[in-house]
């Protein structure tokens, strides 16, 4: 079975997660999703599993900060949550201090969250509106029976003191302080309990940029102190730029590049990295702006493209064996297809659409009988046959689409090691998990077992 | 240069609250001229919200205007005079209510939300509540306005647009729901639209598509905009000229490129660095030291003296209004801040302030909760 | 409003609250912050003084009932005939006259087609129908909290049987329930309150159950659960506080709709049987002379018109009064 | 998935609900003390007489014997035999059912349409006068007893002005030739109407007073909407936004709240049949009761839930009309 991740494993990581998978059941009930079919045997439950983390891998070394950014929707909180053991894994591992959270529950798993804490993305939210901010604080030491009372107010206030509040505002309600203020109170209750490792989920997504600053600077001087490892969520580059030392890309539920900040930054090997890059704007109008933006949206979570899930948006999709199409024609037929696909244009007529979509360059052979094939159901407002010939027979039939891609690359920029799920990546890997074609998802032994169970 | 489009003059909206008077906008004065992309940046509470609201007379009780002009085109959208008793009450030639409505919102000015989930109304189409705003604001009948509508929906990047024309919001994306806002205020053809952080709740890379959209019909339409956002970064990337908003006030306003290399305001200057940036990995951020205050009760003197790393006893006394600090023959720059030689208060021989923003994070933090006490 | 979501409402939400005043550190949830906003709500303070007058009405009632003069009360409430003085039946309020008579100061609103006093009659109603009330709503509410938090907080085929069940409950007619429940295992007071208690479980339990359904999502619980905070403590510090608001308030509104389910009860003969003095069963009785005599129609329905009015007005003005969207 | 698989769907749902509102009520008419027989046959019947009419109504049976059989007769349509009467229930349901419904669809009509102008009218002039009589008035109107409102109705309308009958009911389709005073179809509409304003303002009080109130606080919540800032800003007059933009969604919750309303209103249908001596189903199952008629108790119980229920799929897919937000794949 194919390690769908980075296929890196360091031992001495804090922290190991291996091919993680967490699928949400989309319908709830008894006989939500029973489906009737014409064959034996009748009955079947549809598989309409939302699969927000698809297996994912990578480590976190003691005192690092590992940034995982990605778009919304891509599973970057859910797959945080997960981590943390806070949702029950669909399957995968999770090693945390040398023991698979994924296996652990009851009270075992509560006393593992000693040393495994998360600071939430809504500072509103996050503090319950009843409790007083000692309290607050002091509630997980209580909860590990950490210190007496007259301990846990002293601990209390040092923390909150620490996080940059005013000790003496032990005896307020959270909903006297700012959003950053409220932030700090988040992080002193993460620490409370002294932890090693602290999952920080968009922590500064819903501050003003200048309160962002102060709080993550209080972020990075406490790591230091405390000596903590952040595995560290956001959907802003600059903040992740900012305070990682590794970066890991997710996109609908896989990981799809990890390597060294810098490396990441300066030298990305997946498109998405790429196109990702190109797209945050720059506060600097000198800078001449963005490029090459990505076209279409992201595909569904219940039935993600095979192969590269990037795929289908993808500016750089690898050409099929079979064809020996020029790089311009080729890019012209997926551009063509894509816009069929969407129904982007309302015109039929095929020399119309051959001079607005193949003008530089019109493929031969194989792949111009296939494309006039296509053309011509689109001549007869056969849409959806039009559709079927460029899918199947081009965008279907490239690697991208056949294997999942996993490759280790080198690293030109750090030491550290540079992970790229993309088949261009192929020729200059030092190692990959590739080694089998990637069938249908649905179809793994796997997945179907899981689903099962639920 | 040329007659502005939209001009505002010491602009002043309070809201009446129990605990007090904000004066969220507090005295401000810019212009809009033809064609142009004008930003008005400032953080949460700043006040551009209600500025821009102010601009269309959509202040929301206890909201009021109470002061200042705003002329549009030749139109007096808000303007007092004083009356026989000493009275302020609206000129004689301020647009009525029903003149607003009919001749000004939508059809002259145009605005795009920030929040593409609300503002469709959930139980229309797409389709209907945009040729609904056609009509209206184009006279034009059932018909027309439909196909003008998907026009328009073809025009904003919205795939397959005459059956999506009969879908309800809920079935659109985010970016796809923003476009749609947008093709609504480009439909009815204005000459100025204001775009209230149309881009905030989106992801960067259809923030991006979004951007590249709006310049290219803003070219086509030659539509005048002003742009309101927190992001330094979007201002750099689609405005030409940029008003800085603290407090209630404009506190610096320029061109884009002056605002950016020739900054000239202490908080524009403190609100870049504070930034983390995507472009090159910067090892230590300086934040801005506390927090904005509270609009219902602002410092006196300049507004930011309590949190401006320049700041010196003088900045407590003196309020600063804005003043043309660029010199002959370059483009309009001005800011208010007393550091600069034409304010001529002797800021250079007044003592720095010990203010709790030069005395480390923690210090800054504790002296804004203690505000509030 | 608060004047932050009126300047900042297109903002980052992070500051919302910084118009937190110098004065408001405390908490804006609980009693005492309850009792604050009460008094300063003028509605929930109305309603207030006419559920406190009731409630004393009611007591007072008990009261001489049973400590003053227990002889005459029961003559005047049960059995007039012993006072021969007294049977002047249905007697107009002083200052007004019918066929039967003109009004006598003894008997200021009136007396009933017994010769009994309607004044003491109505009073003595009051504390039927507050102690009805009162307890059906405990009932009620205590039924509805256990099946909604259990329901609400584990989930699955728990869940999903106690709602079928409630559901069910729910679907047959609260009157029509109750007069099966009654005709069930009793005639009386006691089985009227039960039957009305449990047609108050299901609206206890949906509105305890979306609370806990909702907050259970709420990031501060997820944070406790993080930080490894055991289940029974997070249904104890943060769920059952957080729905103490809402809960109070249906808690108010429905022992009002308990006063009137149970006065409909006695109107049809189903709860307290005469001679016990209900307001319901006094109306039910002054049918026949709704002709002669209207007052006696009109002075039972008052009453039970300014109890449930009251009830209601404090109800309003609670959920005004602890309305975060109001307040935060 | 199509309107009509949803509304099966929905009827579906609702089976697991009858089954259990069959079982409640067989084991509370079960539950009651004394025997139907006794009542029937007198205190001192002959033993023989006895056991015959308990087979007859299949009473010498087990419990859980009867409760099956009970359940299996109910789904052919078969509600059993009314001892009191002597009919089959069903005949008697038939026959007292359109009563209950006339009298419950005027409850609610006039609930609706005079509730939602004041709940609009409330919200638009907010904290104005117009807004405090319409509080005042939904205000009263939850804090009445139905039954008392009826009362003095019939104190004030029909005794001492005269205006409306206080007693008994006319069904619009009745044969003229039935009804006194009647000699055409529309006469007897007329007289129906009559007969039926009281009672229909007695019940539909408290409905009224509920839509009002919700109306109220949902208009008032829809006005504030972005959508209709939106609206304001492109000049849409206040009319039409008050009477489309913030209007239509505001309608969601004022829908489910009429289909919560059901099961009071059949509840308070109870009391207004007695007050104004209507015999409708509110009347049957006091008879029933009162008579210990077991079949008979069940039997308008199960039709009391089986009303609700139908009820409440109505609004559910009035609802699923309004708000397109509502798959009909989901719940």
């Amino acid at each position: 079975m194919t390690e769908v991740g980075p296929p890196e494993s360091d031992p001495e990581a804090l922290l190991q997660v291996r091919d993680l998978k967490k699928h949400f059941d989309n319908e709830s009930g008894l006989l939500a999703g029973v489906q009737l079919d014409d064959e034996f045997p009748y009955v079947s439950r549809s598989t309409s599993d939302v699969r927000a983390v698809d297996g994912v891998s990578f480590d976190i070394k003691e005192g690092e900060t590992l940034g995982l950014v990605g778009e919304s929707g891509c599973g970057k909180s859910t797959l945080a949550r997960t981590v943390l053991r806070l949702l029950e894994p669909t399957s995968g591992s999770v090693y945390f201090q040398g023991e698979d959270l994924a296996e652990l529950s009851g009270e075992p798993l509560r006393r593992m969250r000693k040393d495994m804490q998360m600071i939430f993305q809504d500072p509103q939210s996050s503090l319950d509106p009843r409790m007083k901010v000692g309290p607050i604080v002091e509630e997980p030491m209580k909860a590990h029976d950490m210190l007496d009372e007259e301990g846990r107010e002293a601990r209390a206030k040092e923390l909150l003191e620490k996080v940059g509040l005013d000790p003496q505002h032990y005896n307020r309600y959270p909903h006297a302080f700012s959003g950053g203020q409220r932030q700090r109170v988040n992080l002193a209750r993460a620490l409370s309990v002294n932890p090693d490792f602290i999952v920080c989920d968009e922590p500064v997504s819903a501050l003003d940029v200048s309160i962002q600053a102060q709080v993550l600077n209080t972020m990075e001087e406490l790591q230091e102190e405390f000596d903590l490892t952040y595995l560290f969520i956001a959907h802003d580059l600059s903040v992740i730029r900012h305070i990682s030392d590794r970066v890991a890309v997710m996109y609908l539920g896989n990981v799809v590049e990890l390597a060294d900040k810098e490396e990441l930054f300066e030298n990305p090997k997946h498109p998405y990295t790429r196109a990702l890059l190109d797209a945050i704007p720059v506060p600097d109008p000198r800078s001449g702006g963005r490029k090459a933006l990505l076209s279409g949206d992201v595909p569904s979570p219940i039935d993600p493209p095979s192969g590269c899930r990037f795929r289908t948006r993808c500016p750089k999709v690898i050409q099929p064996d079979e064809y020996d199409m020029t790089e311009d024609a080729w890019r012209n037929v997926v551009e063509f297809q894509r816009a069929v696909e969407r129904r982007a244009f309302e015109e039929t007529d095929p020399d119309a659409l051959r001079s607005r979509y193949f003008e530089n360059a019109v493929p031969s052979g194989d792949a111009g009988t296939l494309l006039d094939e296509a053309l011509g159901h689109i001549e007869r407002d056969e849409w959806d046959d039009a559709e079927q010939i460029l899918s199947e027979r081009f965008a279907d039939q490239s690697v991208c689409a056949t294997t999942t891609p996993a490759y280790e690359v080198p690293s030109d920029l750090t030491d550290g090691r540079h992970y790229s799920a993309c088949h261009l990546r192929r020729d200059e890997a030092l190692a990959s998990a590739v080694d089998e074609p990637a069938v249908d998802d649905a179809a793994r032994p796997g997945a179907g077992v899981t689903e099962a169970d639920d | 240069m040329s007659e502005p489009l939209l001009s505002v003059r010491d602009l002043k909206t309070q809201f009446f609250t129990e605990d007090g008077t904000v004066r969220a906008v507090d005295g401000i004065s810019f212009d809009v001229h033809e064609g142009e992309i004008v930003g008005l940046v400032g953080e949460s509470g700043a006040g551009k919200s209600v500025a821009t609201s102010s601009i269309l007379r959509l202040v929301d009780s206890p909201g009021e205007i109470v002061g200042g002009e705003i002329e549009f085109k030749g139109e007096t959208i808000f303007g007092l005079e004083e009356g026989d008793d000493g009275e302020l009450r609206p000129r004689d030639e301020m647009l009525t209510e029903e003149e607003m409505r009919k001749r000004i919102r939508g059809r002259e000015i145009a605005i795009i939300f920030q929040d593409p989930m609300e503002s469709l109304n959930p139980v229309f189409t797409v389709g209907g509540q945009l040729r609904e705003f056609i009509e209206i604001n184009r006279d034009l009948g059932a018909e027309e306005a439909k196909e003008e509508a998907i026009d328009m929906l073809r025009e904003v990047g919205i795939p397959a647009p005459e059956s999506r024309y009969d879908e309800y919001p809920h079935q659109f994306s985010g970016g796809m729901r923003q476009r749609v806002l947008i093709a609504m205020a480009l439909a009815c053809q204005p000459d100025l639209i204001i775009a209230d952080e149309p881009t905030t709740a989106l992801d960067v890379t259809v923030e991006g598509e979004i951007l590249e959209m709006v310049t290219e019909l803003q070219d086509k339409y030659d539509t005048s905009f002003i742009w309101v956002t927190h992001d330094m970064s979007v201002v750099a990337e689609i405005c030409d000229r940029v008003n800085v908003m603290y407090l209630g006030e404009i506190i610096e306003q320029a061109e884009v490129d002056d605002l950016f290399h020739d900054t000239k305001h202490p908080y524009t200057s403190a609100l870049l660095d504070s930034m983390p940036r995507p472009d090159r990995t910067v090892d230590e951020l300086r934040p801005i030291q506390g927090v904005m205050p509270e609009a219902i009760d602002p410092p006196a003197g300049c507004r930011f003296h309590s949190r401006c790393p320049e700041a010196r006893e003088v900045c407590r006394e003196v309020h600063p209004e804005p003043r043309e600090l660029s010199d002959e023959g370059e483009a309009p720059h001005t800011a208010a801040c007393v550091k600069h030689d034409a304010f001529g208060v002797g800021y250079d021989e007044s003592p720095p302030i010990e203010t709790e923003a030069t005395g480390g994070f923690s210090a800054g933090f504790t002296e804004t909760g203690g505000e509030a006490e | 409003m608060s004047v932050n979501s009126a300047t900042s409402d297109d903002d980052t939400p992070d500051d919302g609250d910084e118009s937190g005043g110098p004065e408001e550190v405390e908490a804006r949830v609980g009693l005492r912050y309850t009792l604050k906003q009460v008094r300063q709500d003028t509605t929930a303070r109305i309603g207030t003084y006419i559920v406190g007058f009731m409630t004393f009405v009611a007591v007072f009632a008990a009261f001489d009932y049973y400590v003053l003069d227990y002889a005459i009360a029961e003559a005047v409430l049960y059995n007039p005939e012993t006072d021969p003085e007294n049977v002047r039946r249905l007697l107009p309020p002083v200052g007004m006259e019918n066929q039967f008579g003109q009004g006598v100061m003894a008997h200021p609103l009136g007396t009933d087609h017994r010769g009994r006093d309607l004044l003491s009659r109505t009073i003595y109603g009051t504390r039927i129908a507050m102690t009805v009330g009162f307890l059906a709503t405990a009932i009620g509410l205590g039924g509805g909290t256990v099946i909604g938090a259990v329901s609400g907080y584990y989930g699955g085929w728990i869940d999903d049987v106690l709602q079928r069940v409630t559901e069910t409950i729910y679907a047959i007619p609260f009157l029509v329930l109750v007069i099966a429940f009654m005709t069930a295992f009793g005639r009386n007071l006691t089985f009227a309150m039960i039957g009305v208690g449990i047609t108050a479980v299901p609206v206890f339990n949906r509105l305890i159950r979306s609370r806990v359904v909702s907050i259970r999502e709420e990031d501060y619980v997820e944070a406790a659960r993080a930080a490894g905070v055991k289940d029974r403590n997070i249904i104890f510090r943060h769920i059952i506080p957080n729905s103490f608001a809402p809960v109070l308030v249906q808690a108010t509104l429905q022992v009002g709709v308990s006063i009137l389910i149970v006065a409909g009860l006695s109107f049809l003969g189903f709860g307290a049987q005469p001679p016990t003095p209900s307001w319901g069963q006094m109306l039910s009785a002054s049918r026949g002379y709704m002709l002669p005599a209207p007052t006696f129609s009109i002075f039972p329905g008052i009453a039970i018109l300014i109890t449930v009015i009251g009830f209601n007005i404090l109800g309003d003005g609670l959920q005004d009064a602890l309305d975060p969207r109001i307040n935060n | 998935m199509s309107l009509l698989r949803y509304t099966l769907r929905r009827f579906a749902q609702a089976i697991p609900v009858l089954i259990g509102i069959v079982t409640i009520t067989f084991f509370l008419a079960n539950q009651i003390p004394g025997d139907p027989v006794d009542i029937m046959l007198g205190p001192t019947p002959a033993q023989e007489q006895v056991e015959a009419i308990r087979a007859r109504y299949g009473l010498d049976r087990p419990i859980h014997v009867r409760y099956f059989a009970y359940l299996s007769s109910v789904a052919t349509g078969d509600l059993g035999l009314s001892i009191y009467y002597d009919r089959p229930v069903l005949e008697m349901i038939i026959l007292r059912l359109p009563v209950t419904l006339l009298l419950m669809l005027s409850a609610f009509a006039f609930a609706i349409i005079t509730a939602i102008p004041l709940g609009v009218i409330s919200a638009k002039r907010r904290n104005e006068p117009a807004d405090h009589v319409s509080r005042i008035i939904s205000l009263i109107g939850v804090s009445t007893p139905s039954f008392w409102i009826g009362l003095v109705l019939i104190i004030v309308f029909a005794f001492y002005l005269g205006w409306f009958p206080a007693r008994g009911l006319v069904l619009p389709w009745a044969d003229p030739t039935n009804v006194r005073g009647a000699a055409t179809q529309f006469q007897v509409i007329r007289q129906s109407m009559h007969h039926l304003f009281l009672p229909m303002i007695g019940l539909g009080t408290l409905q009224m007073a509920q839509i009002t109130r919700i109306e109220r606080s949902s208009m008032v919540d829809s006005l504030q909407g972005e959508y209709v800032k939106l609206a304001r800003a492109y000049g849409v007059p206040e009319s039409t936004i008050v009477r489309k933009h913030a209007f239509q969604v505001a309608q969601l919750p004022v829908i489910t709240i009429i289909g919560l309303g059901l099961s009071t209103a059949l509840g308070g249908a109870v009391l207004t049949e007695t007050v104004f001596g209507i015999q409708g189903m509110g009347r049957l199952i006091i008879t029933a009761i009162n008579n210990q008629d077991y079949q008979l108790i069940m039997g308008t119980t199960l039709v009391f839930g089986f009303v609700y229920v139908v009820g409440v799929i109505i609004t559910d897919i009035t609802y699923s009309y309004l708000d397109p937000r509502v798959t009909y794949g989901d719940e």
